[in-house]
């Protein structure tokens, strides 16, 4: 190992290292201080944070090119690490008033970050199933966590054997590919296509095979379902790091792999894809407006935003847009990923043990009564459909702007179309919030208040002059290509 | 024996594996549908690994059995701690999150 | 031409604007300050900024008889677009003074009728705050008629035309509580001003065309191009000119527009007389005055607007024989006389029509203000009749088969109500002869038919004059109100007695010989038929309407008639007939059923069917649709994992069969 | 004069000030809230004036224009671009003038949680004017779109009973047309490289090819705002729930914000389709004249029918739109700024009965003249204004829409203003029908006994509309000046095309 190598992978190991640590850590830590392994867990994630931002503007291919330290894979840590240290914000809190307070947790949060680091930076197909599979399992455990309550175990289960049953996909489907090009690094994979030695049936059954795992990671129709009963299941801090940071991986991985290594399969997939971010967006929002829990509407909501970044996998097949498709759809996950934070951060102030207080009618009278609350909330709802004035907007903008020029306005229409039903069911929660009479309970914390008047504030001043991030989102994909 | 032999096989055995997922309603049976699909990945891993005398797919196969392994784990708890809580482990037992 | 230019033309030009800001002013006071100002203040103020107008036109008059070519003056640029420009302007020549001379002149007798008038009125219908409005909405309608007449383009008499159309509303709903069923008056003033709108279509389409066949609207340009439009495009001139004549319908109330002058009796007697007798109602006929130069040019629309002139006033007349309120009566003969002058323009005798615009205000409003004076004396009488009854009977003041006798106790109104009527039955030498013989004359020059109609229409005129005449004042009394009938006061009955000497002498403006009349016009038209005086014609109408006065006398005038729910004695003789004429035709009811029932059908199913049902109705079907069809999607996503795990071998097998197949 | 800021810059954000001030303001300060929010709107329109003041009335191209930057990225040029013609002049003052008076008219009509109100209703002037202000295309939208969310609040909290329904539909009627209206936006960007008004004037050869499908897809976020025939039912929704002081704004400002987007946007950067579709445009115009007048009729609700009204009304300002001559076009813009100050007016006195009476339905009514003396007055003056009786602001821009329509070269046939012409009819038709249910007639209800006269206040709110209903009617030409220059440039713009197109 050299080196580099080691530089490369340092945010990783630090994170894993002191996860290890803080499990052992926190057999000391006495049961009504399990804060403090919040903190620490926060710490770790902060001190990943800054390793990586040391990494910002550095390209290097290690391990013997099977890993890829590049812009890209810097841009996503980050937002793994960030949306991390929000998640044990939210987290902090709930877990005390649920009574499921123990320290693994944020450990098994840190191992899910590890993975995700490394799936964004893996440039060789074992890399890519061990950090997928490095990523997953955490999550089955987290998201049976609230273990004493049914819900959490069945969303757990049905996560469980889902994931795997969706791994199998993947892992044939990268078997498949092995065949069809004699290797599993990316760079050879992709010299083999073009030196057109590849066995071209193989390798596009492969790739299909491997989409689908891929998009049931990010949950994409008709790969979705598990993803509302799963969201819902969970503990609600661990649904908002599912939706932030899983589908945040499976797009990066999506991305590097489709864009780095099958290239000249894009035309032949983007109809695929066409079909299934179409499929998404519909599905995605059609039934999200019957929803009246809370978790679940959020959930089919982000199944509608996985078919929107999806729209930007399908610019990226344009060779002239791929530049900008993968800039927009970096720049939707940010928006995205703060906003839906917020919304969740919401979510958590509202709950109430045994899965009280998630119903749309808890939800009257939460403008009235903590303005600041609902007005926050309704900046969510907003960005989420993407009205001016929000990051959700920009989001959307760039988005369609892309798909526009990468020549695919039918589905840009259709994008249009799905977020005008989006625009009913955000509005929803807003007409509860606001124009009905209620006592809502809300939680106050201040980790939590926190993160929801931060977000909300990041949601609009970020809006109001948007070129910065746009600026950092592109230049992230320069090394890429 | 052609190539064609070992794809065969493993299609077959994939197959099976989707069928047990899909028909079997007891964890632990489709648990063992998911090792079958996982080995038929392996199968193809090791035949082309084989086929064309690289060495990366015989390699894929450990890590594929380790991961395995480790999911397998995962899963038996969260079955035992089903059936602690609900004395049954029917899968469509579990389906009171829908809609 | 700016103010320093007309006043170099002649001095008193330059005051041309006053006509109308002293009616305005004299409005703007009585709205400001008039309710301390009182009734007799109120009246005042607003007699004397009518005068005020009259002594401007009559300045004006003697200011055209120096400079009889008059001039323009043009106060500001009213709406200037691309090219479009129109100005403010006042039109000083003989014809729009003629017409200002008649409308302040009325109108300032009217003002000082109404005061006293108005007085009893507003008590005898409780209200009396509404005094001060009465005089301001006057105020108001002469402001606007001005406008009308002294405009030098066609957009500015439009505005006065509608202007004087929304007095007229405000004044027939002036007691917007009373009338049938309490709204009758108001639905009265409604009619008038759709009616009126209708009208209004065909001079926006007109004007219009005149916009764009001429490329302005104003008067002096239009009429020099028209032969040269004329001859360049006969259909546009034709278009013009009847579309015109739709305007003329309504405002002067012509077949098929007139109806709405009937229930415009709704409004204060005094109203009827200046805005539905004397003044407003003859726009029409001045409009077609003023655009003789277009009417010459297409002699097809000069006969459309003979024709429809000549029916009318014989249609009409034929109505108002069968009418028993005193006012109706007056307000068919108003149409009547008002086909008599539009057949006179439509012949192009172009001055007779003005000629009887001018005795007919006289005699007309008169006679109105007589019959105001009656109703008066009648409301006075059953005041006194039935002191102490409290609570609203259904006795209506207008009835004349609730009058009779009243010779006796209301004399002087007797006196000056009879020479109006035989100035308007044609008797010589009454205003009324001279001018109604040189339409007939005309007439009888231009087409049999229509003077046979005109001749027809003169003898009914005098048969119902005299019909009214004899069922108001002579006879016994037939009701407690006309027995204790009284006079009215010295306010009332002086402006009669002037209007009365004005319809014995209004000849004079226009003897058969000297032709004052058509000397002045002459300035103004652009060609004048000389007037004729055919000696047979003014014998056959000087006989006609003895005729018609005597046949009423022998159906009305020699027996007692309507005792005790008896009917008309026509009612016998003339049956189904008579029926058809009591209920005017039944043409309000055919309105009502071919043209106000269905509107009323379409709008409520419009806003039913249409709006609510089938649009409204595709929206929320869209949003139901996408929510019933999310209720059955849900149905998929049923919680069974083994179900979530064959929709993605289903998705699997989609993307690889395509991939394959394609 | 110069306050160091720019003069469209203060006009547009100066109401922020005001939001900020009543944000520290506690919820029980209803008062000094109310004041502050006034105070604010009057300052504003203080500052509108000022803007006037520098405006050149001869000009016909943008003046006060005010470029930053944006956002620039790779291919991404995105300004902060405002600017004002002759088309928005009279929108922003409007706006300005209309926003204090309707505040004014909530003093004792808006009492619960009068805060969030005045915030809303800051913030939606905020919007408007950016609207009218705006010439970066994305600017424009985002403005555009923000509008939404306070009116969608000031309808669904301060609203009637069915409020959240309206609100809904009201949010998602304008949303459908504005979401095709962004796509198109996209496609000009990526054809031009700019969304800047006056680039894309100079480039509009670049997205010629795309010129159809890009004026339907503007057109129709604008038709469904303004509203056109058959878009137009989520207006009564929205008015009949909407706070008199919404449906002031709304109907007053909101609905022109589609009727200039015609003119700002279609006519000038499509202006071969805008030749190709006008025929089609005018004859949904002319149907919806003459549709709403009819519907108008047949309401029970005088909000709902006044509603209707304006689908008739704004139909006119859209058949004028599209004659696109220079009369027509002109009397659009003032028939704009006209329909804001009658059916401004007439939701105030509705309100204002509705206020004392607590219903809206006709039936409820009849007589109240007699009762209310200045209240009648000054509902008979709106409603002949609203009828465009001529005197008053709305035959002015009725006269010269027609007429402008009579010789219109697009649509090639005198027909259309002919039938366009029969909606002053029916106008009277309904207008009167509803002056005589509620106004005429004996008193027939006890309760309508009892009734008060306007009180200083609300003579107050309305003498500003009604003085400027008698000046528009009786000297329009200042008026004209203002908007002229800016209106012929624009109609020989297009006229190119169709000369072009022969």
């Amino acid at each position: 190992m050299t080196q580099a190598d080691f530089y490369s992978i340092l945010p990783i190991l630090t994170i894993l290292l002191w996860a290890l640590l803080l499990l052992l850590a926190d057999l000391w830590i006495p049961k009504e201080r399990k804060s403090m392994t919040a903190l620490l867990a926060a710490i770790g994630l902060a001190v990943g944070v800054g390793l990586s931002l040391s990494q910002i503007g550095q390209t290097a291919l290690t391990f013997k090119g099977m890993l890829m330290l590049d812009s890209f894979a810097v841009f996503l840590n980050i937002i793994y690490l960030v949306s991390g240290i929000l998640a044990i914000a939210l987290s902090y809190d709930y877990l005390k008033r649920m009574g499921i307070e123990r320290g693994e947790y944020y450990v098994l949060m840190m191992f899910s970050i590890a993975g995700m680091m490394l799936l964004s930076q893996a440039y060789n197909l074992i890399v890519v199933f061990l950090a997928i599979e490095f990523l997953s399992i955490p999550l089955y455990i987290m998201a049976g966590f609230a273990r004493p309550r049914l819900e959490s175990e069945e969303a757990a289960l049905k996560y469980f054997l889902l994931g795997t049953f969706s791994s199998g996909f993947l892992l044939y489907g990268i078997a498949l590919i092995f065949g069809a090009t004699k290797t599993i690094g990316l760079e050879g994979i992709l010299a083999s296509l073009n030196g057109g030695e590849a066995n071209l049936v193989l390798f596009i059954a492969g790739a299909a095979l491997m989409l689908v795992g891929f998009g049931f990671k990010v949950a994409v129709a008709p790969f979705h379902e598990w993803a509302p009963d799963v969201y819902q299941g969970s503990p609600t801090p661990a649904s908002a790091f599912m939706a932030v940071s899983v589908k945040a991986a499976g797009f990066a991985v999506l991305l590097r792999i489709f864009l780095t290594a099958f290239p000249s399969l894009a035309q032949q997939l983007m109809p695929v894809v066409w079909g299934v971010a179409a499929l998404t967006m519909v599905v995605g929002n059609v039934l999200a407006i019957n929803q009246t829990n809370l978790k679940r509407l959020l959930a089919y909501s982000s199944i509608a935003h996985a078919g929107y970044l999806m729209m930007a996998f399908v610019s990226a097949s344009n060779p002239n847009q791929t530049g900008q498709a993968v800039s927009s759809m970096l720049y939707y996950l940010v928006a995205y990923g703060l906003t839906t934070f917020g919304a969740w951060a919401v979510v958590v102030s509202l709950e109430q043990a045994e899965g009280k207080g998630l119903d749309l009618d808890d939800y009257a009278g939460v403008g009235q009564k903590y303005p600041w609350l609902g007005a926050a909330m309704l900046v969510f709802m907003l960005s989420l459909s993407g009205i001016p004035l929000t990051i959700g907007f920009w989001g959307k903008f760039f988005l369609f702007r892309t798909t526009v020029q990468a020549g695919f306005t039918g589905l840009a229409l259709v994008g249009l179309l799905t977020s005008l039903i989006s625009v009913y069911y955000y509005l929803r929660v807003v007409v509860y919030m606001f124009m009905r009479p209620g006592e809502p309970r809300v939680r106050r914390d201040s980790w939590l208040s926190l993160v929801v008047v931060g977000a909300a504030l990041a949601v609009v001043l970020l809006s109001v002059l948007p070129s910065r991030l746009l600026e950092m989102a592109a230049q992230a994909v320069l090394r890429l290509q | 024996m052609p190539m064609s032999y070992f794809i065969g096989l493993s299609v077959v055995m994939f197959a099976m594996g989707i069928l047990g997922v899909l028909l079997r309603r007891n964890p632990l049976v489709v648990f063992m549908s998911l090792e079958l699909m996982f080995n038929s990945a392996n199968l193809l891993f090791v035949a082309f690994s084989a086929y064309h005398q690289v060495l990366d797919g015989q390699l894929f196969v450990f890590f594929v059995m380790t991961t395995a392994a480790a999911e397998v784990a995962v899963g038996l708890a969260l079955i035992v701690a089903i059936f602690k809580a609900k004395r049954t482990i029917d899968l469509d037992q579990m389906s009171s999150l829908k809609g | 031409m700016s103010l320093n230019e007309i006043a170099s033309l002649h001095p008193f030009f330059q005051l041309a604007p006053l006509v109308v800001f002293l009616p305005v002013l004299g409005l703007l006071i009585n709205l400001l300050v008039g309710k301390r100002l009182g009734e007799k203040g109120i009246g005042a103020v607003a007699s004397l900024a009518t005068g005020g107008a009259f002594a401007v036109a009559v300045l004006l008059a003697v200011g055209l008889a120096q400079v009889s070519e008059g001039g323009t003056l043009t106060l500001a640029n009213w709406i200037n677009l691309g090219d479009l420009d129109v100005n403010w302007s006042f039109r000083i020549d003989t014809l729009s003074v003629l017409m200002m001379l008649v409308v302040s002149g009325v109108g300032t007798l009217i003002h000082i009728y109404s005061i006293g008038y108005m007085h009893s009125d507003v008590r005898h219908n409780e209200d009396p705050g509404r005094f001060r409005r009465f005089f301001v909405y006057l105020n108001l309608f002469i402001a606007f008629m001005m406008v009308l007449v002294s405009s030098d383009n066609f957009l500015m008499l439009f505005v006065g035309w509608e202007g004087v159309g929304l007095c007229s509303y405000l004044l027939i709903g002036f007691w917007f509580e009373k009338g049938a069923d309490g709204i009758g008056n108001a639905r009265a003033a409604k009619k008038a001003f759709v009616v009126n709108r209708i009208g209004d279509f065909g001079l926006l389409i007109a004007l219009f065309l005149l916009f764009y066949n001429f490329g302005t609207l104003n008067f002096t340009e239009i009429f020099a191009q028209a032969p040269a439009v004329a001859a360049a495009a006969p259909g546009a001139i034709m278009a013009i000119t009847l579309f015109m004549l739709l305007g003329v319908t309504g405002k002067s109330a012509q077949l098929p527009l007139y109806v709405w002058l009937p229930d415009a009796m709704a409004g204060p007697t005094p109203v009827s007389a200046l805005i539905h007798a004397a003044t407003m109602v003859t726009a029409g006929v001045y409009l077609v005055a003023r655009s003789q130069a277009l009417y010459f040019e297409v002699p097809a629309a000069q006969n459309a607007v003979m024709w429809v002139g000549a029916l009318t006033a014989l249609f009409a007349a034929t109505i108002a024989v069968g009418q028993y309120d005193i006012k109706k009566v007056l307000a068919y003969s108003t149409i009547s006389q008002l086909g008599f002058m539009v057949a006179a323009v439509g012949m192009g005798a172009t001055v007779a029509g003005m000629f009887h615009l001018t005795t007919h205000a006289f005699f007309k409003a008169l006679l109105f203000l007589g019959a105001g004076s009656v109703i008066l004396g009648v409301e006075h009488g059953h005041a006194h009749a039935h002191a102490g009854e409290h609570g609203h009977d259904s006795f209506d003041p207008q009835d004349m088969r609730e009058m009779g006798g009243l010779r006796k106790r209301m004399p002087l109104t007797f006196i000056v109500y009879l020479i109006g009527a035989l100035a308007l039955a044609g008797i010589a030498p009454l205003a009324g002869f001279f001018s109604k013989d040189e339409i007939l004359a005309a007439a009888n020059e231009k087409s049999i038919g229509v003077y046979v109609l005109l001749t027809a229409a003169a003898f009914l005129t005098a048969f119902y004059m005299g019909r009214q005449l004899l069922m108001v004042f002579f006879g016994k009394p037939r009701s407690g109100a006309s027995e204790k009938a009284a006079e009215s006061p010295l306010l009332v009955t002086l402006p009669l007695v002037i209007l009365a000497l004005l319809s014995v002498f209004g000849g004079a403006l226009n003897l058969p010989g000297s032709h004052l009349l058509e000397t002045w016009l002459e300035h103004s038209l652009a060609e004048t038929a000389p007037g004729q005086f055919v000696l047979t014609v003014a014998l056959i109408s000087i006989g006609i309407a003895l005729l018609g006065l005597l046949l009423a006398w022998l159906v009305y005038g020699r027996k007692p008639i309507f005792e005790k729910g008896q009917p008309d004695p026509l009612r016998r003789p003339l049956n189904g007939l008579f029926k058809a004429l009591e209920n005017k035709w039944w043409v309000d009811e055919f309105y009502h059923t071919v043209i106000v029932r269905p509107y009323q059908s379409i709008a409520k199913f419009s806003a039913g069917a249409v709006d609510q049902g089938v649009i409204d109705g595709v929206v929320n079907g869209m949003g139901s649709l996408v929510q019933s069809g999310a209720k059955a999607w849900r149905r998929y996503q049923n919680g069974y994992v083994r179900s979530y795990a064959l929709t993605i071998v289903f998705g699997v097998v989609l993307v690889i069969t395509y991939l394959v197949l394609r | 004069m110069n306050f160091g800021i720019h003069p469209l810059l203060l006009v547009t954000f100066f109401p922020l000030v005001g939001v900020l001030v009543i944000l520290f303001l506690k919820t029980q300060q209803k008062k000094a809230i109310r004041w502050t929010a006034l105070a604010t709107s009057l300052v504003t329109f203080g500052i509108s004036l000022w803007v006037l003041a520098q405006f050149q009335p001869g000009t016909a191209g943008m003046q006060l224009e005010l470029r930053v930057p944006w956002l620039r990225l790779d291919g991404l040029a995105i300004d902060f671009y405002l600017g004002v013609d002759g088309l928005s002049i009279l929108m922003v003052l409007l706006t300005a003038l209309l926003t204090p008076i309707a505040i004014l008219s909530t003093w004792s009509a808006v009492e619960d949680r009068v805060k969030g109100f005045m915030v809303f209703f800051l913030l939606l002037e905020v919007g408007m004017t950016g609207v009218f202000l705006a010439l970066d295309l994305v600017l424009f939208y985002v403005f555009w779109e923000f509008t939404l969310i306070p009116m969608y609040f000031l309808i669904g909290i301060w609203g009637g009973e069915r409020r959240i329904y309206a609100a809904v539909k009201f949010f998602l009627f304008t949303m459908a047309g504005s979401l095709l209206m962004l796509l198109a936006i996209l496609v000009i960007g990526f054809q031009t490289g700019t969304f800047a008004w006056s680039d894309l004037l100079e480039k509009r050869e670049l997205f010629a090819a795309a010129q159809t499908w890009l004026f339907l897809a503007f057109g129709l976020a604008f038709a469904i705002k303004v509203p056109m025939f058959p878009l137009h039912t989520w207006l009564p929704d929205a008015h009949v729930e909407a706070p008199t002081a919404g449906s002031v704004i709304l109907a007053g400002v909101l609905l022109k914000m589609g009727a200039y987007g015609f003119l700002r946007f279609n006519l000038p950067l499509f202006p071969d389709a805008t030749v190709r579709f006008a025929p089609y445009m005018a004859i949904l115009a002319i149907i919806g004249i003459l549709y709403g007048a009819a519907v108008s009729l047949a309401q029970k609700d005088m909000k709902k029918l006044v509603a209707y009204s304006s689908v008739s009304h704004l139909g006119f300002v859209v058949l004028g739109t599209f004659a696109l001559t220079t009369q027509s076009v002109s009397g659009s813009v003032l028939q704009m700024v006209n329909h804001g100050l009658s059916t401004g007016a007439l939701f105030l006195i509705v309100g204002m009965l509705y206020e004392r009476r607590h219903t809206r339905e006709m039936s409820a009514f009849g007589g109240v003249w007699k009762v209310l003396p200045i209240m009648g007055a000054l509902m008979l003056v709106v409603t002949l204004s609203s009828m465009g009786l001529p005197g008053l602001n709305g035959f002015v821009g009725e006269f010269t829409i027609l007429l402008g329509t009579f010789g219109s070269k697009v649509l090639g046939s005198p027909w259309f203003a002919g039938v366009a012409t029969l909606g002053v009819i029916l106008a009277a038709v309904y207008l009167l029908v509803m002056f005589e249910k509620v106004f005429l007639g004996p008193v027939k209800v006890e309760a309508n006994l009892a009734l008060k006269d306007l009180n200083v206040r609300e003579i107050i709110t309305l003498v500003p509309l009604l003085i400027l209903i008698f000046w528009i009617g009786l000297y329009p030409q200042p008026f004209f000046n203002l908007i002229n220059p800016s209106v012929e440039n624009l109609v020989s713009m297009v006229s190119s095309a169709l000369l072009a197109a022969h």
